[in-house]
């Protein structure tokens, strides 16, 4: 119905690699973006700051790591602290004179350069070991931060982040800081989008896959992994330079934390490792759906006064995030993002579906 | 019946969503997030019960000039994030002023609620610099700021020990922004006294103290000073113990109560020393008052054990403390009250007691500490008893320090 | 025991007293040999007697403890497995070595990689530096489509589809790199008759139309013997016997190795 | 500067307790690696979810303490022996990053789950096991009687591990653990082996969750105890029970050391430092461990 595939006919392999060779899908997501732009000016502070603003950022930033977890098989446990060390050199960087976008480039190339040293440590070993150097990562990053004044902020701990300008303009109101997350999450989605298509994503797909077949193929896997850690370092990096700048406004250790670090994992698993759709559904998802529920649970006990302790409502996110981390991997392992594409199939060829097997 | 349940259920969901629309006449809104989940557990439930409970009170007895009080409750888990969202959400609902009660939602939202023109009060957590009014005109500790009760224990120590010069303080602290957040009036101090100072941090979450305490003891302090809270205090207790220091050479940041002592032993805990600056116990009248009216009605909002406790006391002095702005700011500037007519009434509090609660205060759009007093009190076995006077030590020494914190961050750093 | 090489043509490939061991187990014990250009050679042997880990020795997966292999008179012994595919040299695996969860496309895709420079700035300037390339590659792998008779299962995802099919997905990914030597470990293994017969017209046409050297690993003598050169047999990691098919499967120790060893 | 030895003593003698209590923590860790090649990183909430137990039997069943121990260890074993059942089990087959996840997920949902059960409003009690506080001093020097006891349950557990890995239950995990299909094809149950090495590793958890209970009090900063479990496994060697213990060994002496010596300096939290780079420098230097097999690792 929808994803009507009919009489469409690719006349070129152009046509084909398209990034949405079916209209519908192409037209949709024309939708969202359009919406996307223009919801700034049809929503209140409160959905823009507190919904959509920080599901823009934790989307780009399940993105990047979605780059590394999905796309090269590597697991990190410690991406918060990468996205910490891009957004305390950015914040530094601007205090030192440098302009906004200097610092933004600045802050993701050091998380890159940090990123790709530990990931030499790391790239040696098996998956697992990888994911217990990264964690330990997580805890040296955040001990700099606690304990080096000059980094981290000295006894309040905190920095303020300068007003963020592009091109001279100052950004100053929160529909500015919005579309500021919302285009460099475009620019990383493009960037995804993209890698979906080309000789780097098949490469790191290969690598992920069977590493010996892709060697023999002349893909060098260690390059790839490094250029996997690499890119995802530096986007890792931006996006947050792009919290700190447009959601926090300031930079604390607790921003960017272990439980963080969950946080995003549990974001790219739920919503699909490897899929860019996925990863708007799972931040979406494991952002949202605490709020809510938290919300929602707590109106309901006010309600009906059944007296649920609110020390027992407030441990709903962290059994959500470990149980739909469980229930994903048990059960549909690709991910919110096939649960969509199962429907999306469905209606590809609606109402022919007994054509299919 | 079942569909009057469903109403209620798609109500409810609704109203989450929607934000309450309960209209009184005007209701005063206080956003009241807290963190119920993470590291202020310890002292979250009491907090919030006293809140709540004087608020009733005041509501029983007409509101403030009719204005009914409405508390907007949310948990934020200590999550620099989760705090944003609630802090968003009911400054739409319309929240005049906030507490937080967690030093990195605090330091979060900070940055917003000035720009937001928003009265955040920060009762015992967020920024201590935040007593400088000039800088931040919308911030209230309204209470001795952490580098306050620091002078002051110093004070207390100069006046117990022979030669302050000669003395020896052990400093240990839970190795994160509170505890650390003492250490440069502490640092300045003991330049200007001479006294011999050595800092013992404990890295989180602070279960872990042996190595610690083996270096208090040989270092052989006069006095141990300690920013930590709740459980953690039973451990240094237990630790101090197997090290064999008199357990009466603690001297505990405000957050210690009779609770955390229970695990302890009542008994065995005899002679250690708390920082306050509440009155704590049922005898004052007020609190008198809250018990006859809620409690013997059946309508607290919690155990009627806490009431009287440190916790539950701080929290009720400053909502006492919050309430009285609101009816100044009320009767000066008429209704409805805005965060601006608030903040105005604030800062026109002059030697206010809180019923009999605390040191009085003065605020002034300089000074939203309004006097920064404390006193030591020592557990006896059964209940804390005062060692000193309210008192505001080295008050000089800790303004520099503030004006220093504060125009460092007012040149954006 | 030289036997006179194919005449004319020149060496392409030559392995020289290559020694491999496991633990305590010679897998390859001073194995020489060497591959003409253009011509289909055989290496066959019972199941273990070391025709993989020849393979693995050539293609930089285990260095050989001794012995030396020159490919296009350039030494390459223990040079990395990656540096050896862009030389020219492109191999099949006994046990499938398909990428699951990509499509036979891109799969095949995957073989033009030595011919293409994906990177991190012309994947994310898709329409400016990476679209010309893919386009051209596609238009290639195509062509090898049509060849290997891919049509129609091009868009499935790899694992769905039948065994014999994986086999020629993975000669046509061998195929696109454009090697100049091509080796073909058990290609026809677990094949009935009929897909046998299908393999080896396409290898024959690979070597013919493409003028590839191609350097055939099997474990059964009867298709082998049928489209190879020459050939070489193995037994416990020594080599039995080398010359024409014919000559081979004639050879006495050849015989003894594949009837008394079963027997 | 002269070194005050009875300090140095005092901090490796205790450094060496605390790191045999990290050990039976990564006791857990080593015997389900050795079992089915996965790293149990939910081994922290396991700590912690045996801390809770015993709590329970003890404060809220008020049951002494001699039955309370046995008994938690029971619970825990069919816990473990649940947890491989349920959700494991199903993941045979999948690639060993999922498996890892599970078991991370595994970690995050016991946090959640077994503070919200068993909520003790804020309090986090700690457990009566009827030491004496007092500690004993050998001249200037002072030795902790909990981690004393600690130090001593661990040495005896692993004493009887590694007996029990001689015995034919023992021999089955080895060949499992060698090669699960060969052992398959020779009758084994690969299934009750994993199953079984859950069990032991709740099992063991019960004892290191009422150990570290009855120090710093039950509540969820139990599971922070993964962190350093993970640190003496590696450095251990995943598969090595005698690793496990040695590597305890010394990290303890060598974070009590650094922290006795480096947190002046430094500003404190310098045994994290020294856990966290134990991990990478041993990833880095020697992948497999001190006592590990060398083929576990390398991509």
């Amino acid at each position: 119905m929808f994803y009507r595939q009919a009489a469409i006919r690719h006349t070129s392999y152009d046509q084909t690699k398209k990034l949405y060779p079916i209209p519908f899908d192409k037209w949709l997501v024309v939708a969202v973006l359009l919406v996307a732009l223009l919801a700034p000016f049809a929503m209140s502070g409160l959905y823009l700051n507190s919904y959509l603003l920080p599901w823009v950022i934790w989307s780009t930033a399940a993105l990047s790591l979605n780059l590394l977890m999905g796309y090269a098989g590597q697991i990190h446990l410690g991406y918060a602290a990468v996205m910490a060390i891009g957004a305390y050199s950015s914040v530094h960087a601007m205090r030192l004179g440098a302009p906004f976008e200097f610092a933004l480039i600045l802050g993701g190339a050091t998380a890159m350069i940090i990123g790709v040293g530990f990931g030499f440590t790391a790239l040696r070993v098996k998956g697992l070991y990888l994911a217990i150097s990264t964690l330990a990562v997580q805890y040296l990053v955040d001990w700099v931060l606690t304990h080096v004044p000059a980094i981290g902020g000295g006894t309040q701990a905190t920095l303020q982040t300068p007003t963020p300008a592009l091109l001279g303009f100052e950004i100053t109101t929160d529909i500015g800081r919005y579309y500021l997350a919302l285009g460099w999450c475009a620019v990383v989605t493009i960037f995804m989008l993209n890698v979906k298509r080309t000789g780097l994503g098949r490469a790191l797909i290969a690598v992920r896959e069977k590493d010996y077949a892709a060697s023999v193929l002349g893909v060098n896997s260690y390059y790839y992994k490094l250029i996997a850690f690499a890119v995802s370092s530096f986007f890792g990096g931006v996006t947050g330079a792009i919290l700190a700048f447009t959601f926090f406004g300031a930079v604390t250790p607790e921003q960017y934390s272990i439980d963080i670090s969950i946080q995003i994992l549990a974001m790219v698993v739920v919503g699909g490792l490897g899929s860019v759709l996925g990863s708007f559904f799972g931040a979406g998802f494991i952002l949202l759906a605490p709020l809510f529920l938290n919300n929602m649970v707590t109106g309901l006990a006010e309600a009906y006064d059944f007296g649920v302790s609110r020390s027992v409502i407030s441990h709903i996110p962290l059994i959500l995030y470990g149980g739909l981390i469980m229930l994903f991997l048990l059960f549909e392992p690709l991910g919110l993002a096939k649960i969509y594409d199962n429907i999306r199939k469905y209606f590809l060829v609606w109402p022919f579906g007994f054509s299919r097997r | 019946m079942f569909k009057k349940q469903l109403l209620v259920l798609m109500s409810t969901v609704l109203l989450t969503f929607a934000g309450n629309v309960i209209a009184a006449k005007e209701p005063i809104k206080f956003g009241l997030t807290l963190d119920y989940t993470k590291a202020y557990v310890f002292a979250t439930p009491s907090f919030g019960q006293a809140i709540e409970d004087y608020v009733k009170y005041v509501n029983m007895k007409g509101g403030i000039d009719g204005h009914p009080i409405e508390l907007l409750n949310s948990d934020h888990g200590n999550e620099p994030q989760r705090g944003i969202e609630a802090y968003e959400r009911k400054k739409r609902e319309g929240a005049i002023a906030f507490e937080h009660l967690s030093t990195p939602v605090s330091k979060a939202v900070l940055p917003k609620a000035m720009n937001d023109k928003v009265v955040m009060m920060q009762m015992l957590t967020g920024r201590a610099d935040a007593a400088d009014g000039e800088v931040f005109p919308y911030i209230f500790p309204v209470s001795p700021t952490y580098w306050a009760m620091a002078a002051n224990i110093i004070q207390y120590i100069a006046d117990n020990v022979k030669d302050i010069k000669k003395a020896k303080v052990a400093f240990t602290y839970l190795d994160y922004p509170f505890g650390q957040e003492p250490i440069p009036i502490y640092k300045a101090l003991s330049e200007e006294l001479g006294f011999e100072l050595k800092l013992f941090p404990i890295s989180l979450p602070g279960t872990d103290q042996s190595g610690v305490w083996s270096n208090i003891r040989r270092f052989k302090p006069d006095y141990v000073i300690s920013w930590s809270f709740a459980q953690l205090h039973n451990i240094a207790m237990t630790e101090m113990k197997r090290n064999r220091i008199p357990v009466d050479k603690y001297i505990s940041v405000i957050w210690i109560s009779k609770n955390d002592l229970k695990s302890y032993g009542f008994e065995k805990a005899k002679g250690v020393k708390r920082v306050e600056g509440v009155v704590t116990g049922t005898d004052s009248p007020i609190v008198q008052d809250i018990l006859k009216t809620l409690y013997d009605a059946g309508k607290g909002s919690g155990p009627r054990e806490n009431v009287g406790l440190l916790y539950y006391m701080a929290a009720f002095t400053e909502m006492v403390t919050v309430v009285e702005g609101m009816r100044l700011g009320l009767e000066k500037y008429g209704a409805p009250l805005t965060s601006e007519k608030l903040k105005m009434g604030l800062e026109s509090l002059k030697d206010f007691d809180a019923k009999g609660l605390m040191a009085p205060i003065t605020i002034t759009p300089a000074d939203h500490q309004g006097g920064g007093k404390t006193r030591i009190a020592e557990w006896d076995g059964s209940e804390w008893v005062p060692q000193s006077d309210w008192n505001a030590a080295y008050s000089d020494l800790v303004w520099r320090v503030i004006k220093e914190h504060s125009a460092k961050y007012k040149s954006g750093q | 025991m030289n036997i006179s090489e194919s005449a004319g043509s020149p060496k392409l490939l030559s392995c020289e007293q290559i020694d491999r061991s496991f633990g305590g187990l010679k897998a390859l014990n001073g194995v020489s040999l060497s591959v003409s250009q253009g011509e289909i050679f055989g290496l066959v042997g019972p199941n273990g007697s070391g025709k993989t880990t020849m393979v693995n020795a050539i293609t930089g997966f285990y260095a050989p403890d001794a012995g030396k292999v020159i490919f296009n008179h350039q030494d390459i012994t223990g040079i990395k497995p990656y540096l050896i595919a862009r030389l020219g040299i492109a191999r099949t695996f006994q046990n499938l070595a398909l990428f699951k969860g990509m499509s036979v496309l891109d799969n095949i895709l995957l073989g033009r990689h030595v011919h293409m420079k994906p990177g991190v700035l012309s994947t994310a300037l898709y329409w400016w530096m990476a679209r010309k390339e893919e386009v051209a590659n596609r238009q290639f792998v195509e062509e090898i489509i049509d060849f290997l008779q891919l049509q129609s299962a091009r868009d499935e995802p790899v694992e769905t589809i039948p065994i014999g099919l994986q086999k020629r997905v993975e000669l046509a990914r061998a195929l696109v790199a454009e090697p100049t030597f091509l080796i073909l470990d058990e290609p026809m293994a677990g094949m009935n008759q009929e897909e046998k017969e299908y393999m080896a017209r396409f290898i024959l046409d690979a070597r013919d139309e493409m003028g590839v050297t191609v350097f055939l690993i099997e474990h059964h003598m009867d298709v082998v013997t049928g489209i190879c050169d020459r050939m070489v047999a193995l037994s416990y990691g020594e080599m039995l016997a080398e010359g024409s098919p014919k000559e081979v499967i004639t050879h006495p120790r050849v015989i003894e190795a594949y009837l008394g060893g079963s027997h | 500067m002269d070194l005050d030895w009875w300090y140095i003593g005092e901090l490796v003698v205790n450094g060496a307790n605390a790191g045999l209590m990290y050990s039976l923590v990564a006791l857990g860790i080593v015997l389900i690696y050795k079992a089915s090649g996965v790293a149990n990183l939910a081994q922290g909430a396991l700590v912690m979810t045996g801390g809770y137990v015993v709590l329970a039997l003890a404060y809220d069943a008020g049951l002494p303490m001699w039955l309370v121990i046995p008994l938690s260890m029971v619970i825990l074993f069919f816990f473990g022996m649940g947890i491989e059942r349920i959700a494991l089990r199903r993941m045979a087959g999948q690639p060993l990053i999922m498996i890892i996840m599970l078991t991370l997920g595994l970690e995050i949902l016991l946090r959640g789950i077994v503070p919200a059960v068993w909520d003790r409003g804020g309090e986090s009690p700690i457990i009566p096991l009827t030491l004496p506080a007092d500690s004993i001093f050998i001249g200037d020097m002072l030795i902790n009687t909990s981690y004393l006891l600690g130090g001593v349950i661990a040495i005896f557990l692993v004493i009887l591990f590694v007996y029990f890995f001689r015995t034919r239950i023992g021999v089955v995990s080895r060949a499992v653990s060698d090669d699960p299909v060969a052992a398959w094809s020779v009758g084994i149950s690969v299934e009750r082996s994993i199953a079984l090495s859950w069990g032991l590793a709740a099992v063991v958890s019960a004892i290191a969750g009422a150990l570290w209970g009855s120090i710093q009090g039950v509540d969820w900063t139990l599971s922070l105890l993964l962190l350093k479990a993970v640190a003496v496994a590696i450095l251990g060697g995943l598969d090595s029970i005698i690793g496990a213990i040695l590597a305890g060994f010394m990290l303890g002496i060598a974070e009590n050391l650094a922290a006795g010596f480096l947190d002046d300096i430094v500003g404190g939290g310098t045994k994290e430092l020294v856990v966290a780079s134990v991990i990478l420098l041993t990833i880095l230097i020697r992948p497999h461990g001190m006592f590990g097999r060398e083929d576990i690792e390398r991509i």
